[in-house]
């Protein structure tokens, strides 16, 4: 048995490499291989991602450079790299897909990058948003944010207006503790200090111990990190119960912090929140109105969110990307094509690094407000063209 | 009739030509009909070991466990460790895994073999939630939630490239599964595999007859753990990724359903039933991304109203009714 | 101090919430030693129940809590008599690998019927914000689980102690061949008692759906936090499971607030070192 | 040198005495019968001699050395063979595997784990000719479920004598056996080698009076008296005690 091994192996070897590479030539299609998170705790976000990429589609239509495009969805599962990185094999293997897209977390857009980088795949991430990951495929390409972009200028600006010090609060898994650290490495920097540091569990927290700590420290200002869905609006209850508002606190966060369902369980106490978000589902432009209005209409009524920002902007991408090279899929080509591409995005304007392929964009913050009788985010200040400063 | 009980025995662990058949199905199939499945052919091969290292513990020996992935995840950090840190050649990263999750397993194993039942259960999920709250407090060694970044697997042998085709990646798999595998069918042959049942029979009568059950039971953990540590190493090598959900529950959780579905403690289970459970993820997930999990379900309980005693057992039982009549 | 008291009575209020999963499974665990780690999602069944009428249909939150229970009850009944009775004997493996793929349709289907977003219910006036008790600030509406879960107890005591069925339960619970010996029917009882535990399961998924929201993920979620429940607390003991879905609670709570670096490990810490020296759990016989 | 022997054994669960006081001595080639009421404490001793329940206070000696401290497994290394009254057998395994495991315990190799078991000679043929003694040659290679009730009965024995103990305790070797079986088991129990001592708790005194040399009865975690055969048949205590008012079972 062993010794036949070999050549059996050096047969199949060469034969599927050579039906490999004859017939990525004469395609009339565009295939985009999309591993993205379909099932479990993570469906939501997936899905939300999913509906981005569905919508433009939907508005643009599924036809780009004489070429019919078409999306083969893969679901990873959760957090699961050795399965992203299989699917992602065998999306350009099996499928003989033109185009990596999707990657909504972070250990899987990693694993994902590894592919990209072996086959020059044309890589989009949509979501995930731990700053390293560009630079582990040169093909790959951002399109949604990353944590030290906003959490960088957020520090900023933070110490700008004068806090001195700052109690932070973020969930103890990796997006959350890197943007609380680009946070406080850029406040202290502008002269700020941070007088307690905690981190909440990543599954079934309850907020109320954490909390209490921060109203017994009494600092002049909270900075927090918590993943979007069921948490905001469970932090914001806590927050509530436990009396630490603005009335008596900065509070400062991520933009996911005071989303539409965080605010409506904080009610009135979540006034004089600030946050930081590269996507507000309330700005008025028409652009960003016409986004809204249509994904609503396609979703049973549910607003875009960052996610879905990251879908959608993924695939305007590839869309002009695909312009560009008249149809030439080649990693080389399309990332060559991508890098320093600017527009505007329901967001606002966005650019593609040419030097990182990362994603440049407009960081908001918003103060929460009441308009028309209700809490809103406002914004009240924007740092434009805003890099991540590590990369 | 008196039966010869040398001949008897002896036939009980000969190799039958099936085995021979599915082994040698496990060699060309993949490359030669489906090469567009290596990818997931190595995988179900390294989930297969897995799986074979969970039937000794569970199937054999009657250590019910929830947390089996804990080792799998520990040595899949040990192969993945060493190899971020700049030693990557594959053989000796299984070895060393292999003796990283071993040591666990022996320590672990100190408790393990003190106690059944819903405790044993609960404690061995405890402790793969603990694996997991650990390896995500040391993110300077484990890169944390984020996972292992810069593991790189040299050439099998100095030759062969782990490219994305998968060749590579399915021989090391399946030649490791097989090695394994091997091993693992000497071993419920031996007098040692023999004790494993008989006290997953009845330790109150191996106590009787003066065997030292749980010396018995810690040393299959070991292996078994070691075992576990092997497979996890390989997906860290041919993925070049290890996650903390390489060490958790679910993980844990999944590798049990694949030995129920096939059947516990015959070893081919393991084995079928991984691939019943991978191929019809596969598939059923392809077709429908959403809600392929829906089919799972219904397979699972399929299973269980009409296989009781798993996939393998249904066959067998199919097999000598037809050899009845 | 005051305000420690306060965080504690969160993790009273959290450990009262577990219980109500919690204490079905554990009576149907020790009558007939069927694993049903199907049980998280009848309280997933009971949550939707609430979301559907709350949310969908508009009922006030507090006049869907009956329903959610009624329903997930007679659901629960449904499937037992269609499915579950006919895996009792084929032991725990295969109870195992059915009651997961239960979870996983239930999972399924949920997320087809309502979607995979995380759902919230209004909650009414009364049961937000907090009642102040001199220095203390109490939330309402973790008084409110507080309150609902004794009277609860207090019903499930009084029940099997005091009634003939509650009799009929503690004998099969005791000894199911001495009570089937007796002439019970223990297959009934049995039927009966995983209704009624399924049930409460679902009233107290509803009940979670103000503290740990609502998903598809649910039945998954809260499975393992049942299981410690159910393995602390010791198989078929009702106070069992009160006093250690007490102790979870607040030991969870108290291990966040005061050692907030060891945040998740500590219970698993706590449940491993609990079961290694006492593996019956707190009050369990066996 | 007794081959077997009990200084004082104690044991209580809670306020429930279960031994109390318990001296027995057992010489070399004894044949010595336990008897007593249900209840009264016979299969307890033997799991205090067996290591399986831990005394509260007393010791046991097993060929002259103190065996008190050792665990269960120990004690059967040294020679003390049992057999249990309710079947306590791997139901899944054949007959022949049992006993080639229990003969391959004695041998010390069943930490082998790279040699097939097939290659045991020495142990099978010694397990096959232990079986073809007892009679049970013919279906050592059916699962040990599918066996006779009485079948299984001898193969408590077969499995306590794979280990060639010194000492064996026999807790109702005949417990529940039908009659039409039972002659195969006397035949057995006869046939033990002489060298051994045998403890027997019987409640058959058809049994207990054919083969036991002494006997001892026990009340209620204590010793009532000891004696040999003939003079426990007279004892007006015991028959008042026990055989008057016991029942079988």
């Amino acid at each position: 048995m062993k010794r036949t091994f070999v050549p059996v192996l050096a047969t199949t070897a060469l034969l599927t490499v050579t039906l490999a590479s004859t017939s990525a030539l004469a395609q009339k299609t565009v295939k985009i291989g999309v591993t993205n998170v379909y099932s479990g705790q993570f469906a939501d976000p997936g899905a939300q991602l999913d509906a981005g990429i569905k919508l433009y589609m939907q508005l643009h239509g599924d036809t780009v450079a004489g070429a019919k495009i078409q999306i083969i969805r893969r679901d990873v599962g959760g957090i699961a790299p050795p399965v992203a990185k299989r699917l992602a094999e065998e999306l350009v293997v099996r499928e003989r897909v033109d185009i990596l897209a999707g990657n909504l977390l972070t250990p899987n857009a990693l694993a994902v990058a590894g592919v990209s980088k072996d086959a020059e795949k044309f890589t989009v991430v949509m979501n995930a948003a731990t700053p390293i990951i560009t630079t582990k495929s040169p093909y790959m390409v951002r399109t949604s944010l990353t944590t030290s972009q906003l959490n960088h200028h957020f520090g900023e600006w933070v110490a700008k207006q004068g806090v001195k010090n700052v109690y932070t609060m973020v969930t103890n898994y990796g997006p959350g503790t890197s943007s609380g650290k680009s946070f406080e490495d850029a406040f202290k920097k502008k002269g700020g200090k941070v007088v307690g540091a905690d981190k909440t569990p990543v599954v079934n927290p309850d907020f109320s111990p954490f909390v209490q700590r921060v109203a017994e420290a009494k600092p002049e200002a909270l900075y927090v990190w918590v993943p979007g869905g069921t948490q905001p609006p469970a932090l914001g209850k806590a927050l509530a119960e436990r009396g630490v508002t603005p009335a008596n606190t900065k509070i400062f966060g991520q933009g996911e912090l005071t989303d539409d369902a965080a605010l409506e369980a904080m009610g009135k106490v979540a006034l004089g929140i600030i946050t930081a978000y590269h996507y507000n589902v309330h700005r008025d432009t028409p652009l960003n109105t016409r986004f809204v209005k249509a994904y609503r209409a396609a979703n049973n009524g549910r607003d875009p969110d960052i996610y879905s920002i990251g879908g959608y902007d993924g695939m305007h991408l590839i869309y002009e990307v695909l312009k560009k090279t008249g149809g030439n899929t080649s990693g080389k080509a399309m990332i060559e094509a991508a890098k320093g591409m600017s527009w505007e995005s329901p967001r606002g304007m966005m650019s593609i690094d040419p030097r990182t392929r990362d994603v440049v964009q407009t960081v908001w913050i918003r103060e929460v407000k009441m308009k028309d009788g209700k809490p809103a985010n406002i914004i009240i200040d924007h740092i434009d063209n805003a890099k991540d400063p590590d990369l | 009739m008196s039966t010869d009980p040398h001949l008897w025995l002896r036939h009980k662990a000969r190799v039958s030509p099936y085995e021979v058949a599915f082994w040698i199905a496990a060699l060309i199939v993949p490359y030669v009909l489906l090469p567009k499945y290596l990818a997931l052919a190595s995988q179900i091969a390294i989930m297969a070991t897995f799986c074979i290292s969970l039937d000794l513990i569970l199937g054999y020996a009657g250590i019910i466990s929830l947390g089996h992935a804990a080792f799998f995840g520990i040595g899949a950090y040990a192969a993945g460790i060493l190899s971020a840190r700049g030693w990557g050649e594959p053989l000796s990263g299984l070895l060393f895994a292999a003796v990283v999750a071993g040591l666990a397993g022996w320590i672990i194993g100190f408790m393990i073999v003190r106690v059944q039942h819903l405790a044993l259960l609960m404690i061995t999920l405890g402790l793969s939630f603990l694996a997991v709250e650990v390896a995500n407090t040391f993110d300077g060694l484990t890169g944390g939630a984020d996972g292992l970044l810069g593991i790189d697997t040299w050439k099998l042998f100095g030759i062969w490239k782990f490219s994305i085709w998968g060749h590579t990646s399915y021989a090391y798999a399946l030649g490791v599964s097989f090695l394994i595998f091997l091993l693992c069918r000497r071993l419920v042959h031996s007098p040692f595999g023999l004790t494993l049942e008989a006290i997953r029979e009845n330790p109150q009568r191996t106590t009787a007859i003066g065997v030292a059950n749980r010396r018995h039971l810690q040393w299959v953990f070991t292996l078994s753990s070691s075992i576990a540590g092997i497979a996890g190493a390989m997906l860290a090598q041919t993925t070049k990724t290890v996650s903390l959900e390489s060490l958790g529950f679910q993980n844990s959780a999944e590798i049990a359903v694949m030995l129920i579905l096939g059947g516990t403690g015959r070893l081919y289970g393991a084995i079928v039933g991984t691939i019943i459970f991978m191929v019809a993820r596969d598939q059923l997930s392809g077709m429908n991304p959403k809600y392929w999990y829906f089919w799972i379900g219904i397979l699972l309980m399929m299973v269980v109203l009409f296989m009781p005693r798993g996939i393998l057992g249904a066959m067998q039982r199919l097999a000598a009714k037809m050899s009845r009549s | 101090m005051s305000q420690l008291l306060a965080v504690m009575f969160d993790g009273v209020a959290f450990g009262m919430l577990l219980f109500l999963i919690s204490v079905g499974l554990s009576v149907t665990l020790g009558m007939m030693n069927f694993t049903n780690l199907a049980h998280g999602a009848f309280a997933m069944v009971g949550g939707y129940v609430t979301f559907a009428l709350a949310s969908l249909a508009g009922w006030p939150f507090l006049a869907t809590l009956p329903v959610a229970f009624l329903a997930t009850m007679a659901i629960a009944a449904v499937f037992e008599r269609l499915l579950f009775r006919y895996i009792y004997e084929t032991g725990e493996l295969n109870q195992v690998l059915f009651t997961i793929g239960f979870v996983f349709t239930a999972s399924a289907t949920a997320a087809y019927v309502f979607g995979t977003v995380h759902q919230s219910v209004d909650m009414p006036a009364v049961l937000t914000g907090f009642i102040e008790l001199g220095e203390i600030k109490l939330p309402s509406y973790r008084l409110f689980l507080v309150a609902i879960a004794l009277v609860i107890t207090v019903g499930v005591v009084y029940g099997l102690e005091h009634t003939r069925f509650g009799a009929m339960v503690r004998a099969s619970v005791d000894n199911q061949k001495v009570a089937r010996g007796l002439g019970l029917n223990v297959n009934r009882i049995f039927a009966l008692t995983f209704a009624l535990g399924s049930g409460l399961a679902g009233l107290g998924g509803a009940l979670a759906i103000e503290v740990l929201g609502l998903d598809p993920s649910f039945g998954f979620h809260i499975l393992v936090l049942v299981l410690i429940v159910v393995a602390l607390g010791g198989l078929g003991s009702v106070w069992g499971s009160f006093v250690a879905a007490l102790c979870l609670g607040v030991f969870d709570v108290g291990g966040k607030y005061f050692v907030p670096e060891l945040g998740s490990f500590l219970i698993y810490l706590f449940m491993v070192a609990l079961l290694f020296f006492r593996p019956q759990g707190l009050f369990g016989k066996r | 040198m007794n081959a077997l022997e009990t200084r004082k054994l104690d044991k209580s669960f809670g306020n429930l005495v279960v031994a109390q006081d318990i001296s027995l001595a057992l010489p070399a080639g004894a044949r010595h019968a336990l008897i007593g009421p249900n209840g009264a404490g016979k299969t307890t001793l033997i799991n205090l001699i067996t290591g399986a329940l831990k005394p509260d206070a007393g010791e046991i000696f097993l060929g002259g050395h103190e065996i008190s401290g050792l665990p269960g497994n120990a004690r059967a290394k040294r020679g003390l063979g049992r057999t249990f009254q309710i079947n306590t057998l791997f139901v899944s395994l054949t007959p022949l595997e049992s006993v080639a495991l229990a003969v391959c315990e004695r041998l010390a190799v069943t930490g082998k784990w790279l040699a097939s078991l097939a290659r045991r000679r020495d142990a099978i043929d010694e397990a096959f000719d232990l079986l073809s003694r007892l009679g049970l040659a013919k279906d050592c290679t059916k699962p040990t479920r599918d066996l006779p009730y009485g079948q299984q009965r001898l193969l408590e024995i077969a499995l306590a004598l794979a280990g060639r103990p010194s000492v064996l305790l026999l807790d109702e070797p005949a417990a529940g056996v039908p009659t039409s079986e039972s002659t195969a088991l006397f035949d057995a129990i006869a046939a033990l080698p002489e060298a051994i001592s045998v403890l027997f708790i019987e409640h058959d005194m058809n049994i207990v009076f054919t083969f036991a040399s002494r006997i001892t009865v026990l009340v209620q975690g204590r010793v009532l008296t000891e004696g040999p055969p003939d003079e426990i048949a007279r004892s007006p205590e015991v028959r008042a005690v026990y055989l008057g008012g016991a029942k079988h079972g």
